[in-house]
């Protein structure tokens, strides 16, 4: 069983990094925006089965903050990939 | 070859990649996404090492907030990209460069799989005088315990940085709010995420905190994710960050620092030394100090990504 | 091959590419970028020796593992320190080049407009 | 049969068929021609995927509470996810068009 969880995080970790490649290589920045998005499902869907797989449920909680900083990360690729999000200073 | 080793060569493979990729990447926000993946898949490798504290910190530190620090100025040192392109390195040095780093990393290898057999470990140290903090995780003790002036010093670091960052601010703006003003989304979409998130993030936050007594995490993991989500609600326009003059900030900045140093001088005027605790109020010092420090560390890492004082004290 | 080695070839390797882009990489942000790797390479290495020492009914040694969690909050604190004084200089100049020749140049393009 | 062999056989199943929609959100990614489409691809099969995975896990989990924490993880995702992807084709869209 332990084989198979770690086989099947194996697997799910492959399609993230055919994804990642995918995804850097753009060649527009949405494309990129994308990569947070992509480790913050597929990642933790690794890290999950990991978790089950050695037995350290404390990894759980790494799949916890990782949903959120994910979500975070993916929040400041939209931002700064737009600059005109950003407002000037206001005191200039 | 078995279906671990396959993973760990995968998992190492991707790292390297991504690694490469951040360096070598032609423009600096594709490097900048690289690097966001880069650290947050580290965190797997730190699980697999079977360092769970570790791993917390690099997927709250590494991935999430060092990214979006860089990602912020990479936005705003856009203009300059295009100035910089023109200075390129010869090609016999890059050569050179390549070779000086392939031998450091060839001696790092080497050295690494010299190391002693068995290797010296602190480990039966930390267990056997783990009974006195009664804490069940051995990394907070020697954290908050067995190094607590190293946690100290690392919170006045922190500390110092922020100072650093404000004294860049100009003079013009000294006093007045941090960091440039975030637009409100006009579709709402992301106000929306920052309404929803933070309540979670803020239990997670806590949880994360808490559990840290006894099972991986503590007060800096859990006040990274906090720093997060006001973060979040910040980039989303919901909130502002407080002015460089307020009061109430500065007294968060430093209440962390501050209880840190007054149970040390309590050991010290105890008698025992500096930074030792009682040890019959062990945990419920530590326990204490960390519960303070969880603010500040939010609010420090909060206030160092959003940058030094950018509007005038008026605004 | 074991874990270890693995992961103690993947940490040297950090370490080797983050010492390249540092020295390679024009662009002051870059080099921040590739320091951050090689901090990140010598923390891995840090993490190998922990797990080494594994004993006591511990997964790895607790105080390299601290070590490591001291060492990240200490990265990013100057880091954070390094990207300000990088923005604040493009503020200043308009201008990220850290060659000694460039200054003078770089205050003649202000002067202009 | 006992218990323990129908939880594995459910995890297994439930894990594989995550995988699978894992398998298909990449061969989106790699396949679909415009932003819009990958993105579409990228976000609704991985979530499911990830939905499925923290279903065969369930039976795994030792107690109330981690199963609570998985199905919670699971729930972060899909709100962070959908509104994040919102966010990402509005800047796509803004960005003249796609190529």
């Amino acid at each position: 069983m332990i084989e198979f969880l770690v086989a099947a995080a194996g697997f799910i970790l492959a399609m993230v990094a055919l994804g990642l490649a995918r995804v850097l290589r753009g060649p527009a920045e949405v494309d990129r925006m994308m990569a947070a998005q992509l480790i913050g499902t597929g990642g933790i869907a690794v890290l999950l089965l990991l978790a089950a797989a050695r037995g350290v449920p404390a990894a759980v909680d790494v799949g916890l903050t990782l949903s959120l900083l994910a979500a975070f990360a993916s929040v400041a690729f939209v931002k700064g990939a737009s600059p005109s999000e950003l407002d000037e200073a206001g005191g200039r | 070859m078995t279906t671990a080793t396959a993973f760990n060569l995968g998992l190492a493979v991707l790292v390297m990649v991504l690694a490469c990729w951040t360096v070598l990447a032609r423009g600096a926000f594709a490097a900048t996404v690289g690097f966001v993946a880069y650290g947050l898949l580290l965190a797997f490798i730190w699980i697999r090492l079977g360092a769970v504290d570790v791993a917390l910190t690099e997927a709250a530190i590494g991935g999430g907030l060092s990214g979006v620090l860089m990602l912020g100025a990479a936005a705003r040192l856009r203009a300059s990209e295009a100035l910089i392109a023109a200075e390129t390195i010869a090609a016999g040095r890059r050569l050179w460069a390549a070779a000086l780093s392939a031998v450091t990393a060839l001696a790092l290898v080497t050295s690494v799989l010299l190391l002693p057999d068995p290797a010296p470990t602190l480990a039966p140290a930390a267990a056997e005088n783990a009974a006195a903090t009664t804490l069940g995780n051995p990394v907070t003790n020697v954290l908050m315990a067995f190094r607590a002036l190293d946690t100290m010093l690392e919170k006045v670091v922190l500390l110092l940085a922020l100072v650093g960052v404000w004294s860049l601010g100009p003079d013009r703006f000294w006093g007045g709010r941090l960091g440039p003003r975030h637009r409100v989304d006009p579709e709402g979409m992301l106000v929306f995420l920052a309404q929803l998130l933070p309540p979670a993030g803020v239990v997670v936050g806590i949880y994360v905190f808490w559990v840290g007594a006894n099972a991986p995490g503590g007060a800096f993991q859990g006040g990274t994710i906090l720093a997060a989500m006001w973060l979040l609600a910040m980039m989303a326009g919901l909130t502002d960050t407080p002015p460089s003059g307020s009061r109430r900030a500065r007294l968060v900045l430093v209440a962390g620092p501050s209880a840190f140093l007054i149970v040390g001088l309590g050991g010290l005027w105890l008698g025992e030394a500096f930074l030792a605790y009682p040890l019959a109020y062990a945990k419920a010092l530590i326990l204490g100090i960390e519960f303070a420090m969880v603010p500040t560390i939010a609010v420090t890492l909060g206030l160092l990504l959003a940058g030094p004082p950018d509007r005038s004290a008026q605004s | 091959m074991s874990a270890m080695i693995i992961f103690a070839i993947c940490a040297a390797a950090a370490v080797g590419l983050g010492l390249f882009g540092v020295i390679t990489n024009p662009h002051p942000l870059r080099k921040i970028l590739s320091f951050n790797i090689l901090g990140s390479g010598v923390f891995l290495i840090f993490g190998i020796v922990a797990r080494r020492g594994a004993a006591a009914g511990f997964g790895g040694d607790p105080v390299p593992q601290a070590l490591v969690i001291t060492g990240i909050v200490v990265a990013i604190s100057a880091t954070a320190l390094a990207v300000a004084l990088l923005l604040r200089l493009f503020e200043a100049t308009g201008s990220v080049t850290l060659r000694a020749d460039a200054s003078a140049d770089t205050s003649e393009d202000r002067a202009a407009p | 049969m006992n218990m323990a062999i129908v939880s594995d056989i459910f995890t297994i199943a439930a894990v594989s068929a995550g995988a699978f929609f894992f398998l298909a959100g990449t061969v989106g990614l790699l396949r679909f021609p415009d932003v819009l489409t990958r993105l579409h691809a990228l976000t609704k099969a991985d979530n499911l995927g990830l939905g499925l995975v923290v279903l065969g896990l369930l039976p795994r989990t030792d107690g109330l509470l981690s199963a609570l924490k998985l199905i919670s993880i699971w729930l972060l995702v899909l709100l962070g996810g959908g509104i994040i992807t919102q966010l990402i084709a509005t800047s796509a869209r803004r960005g003249g068009p796609p190529e």
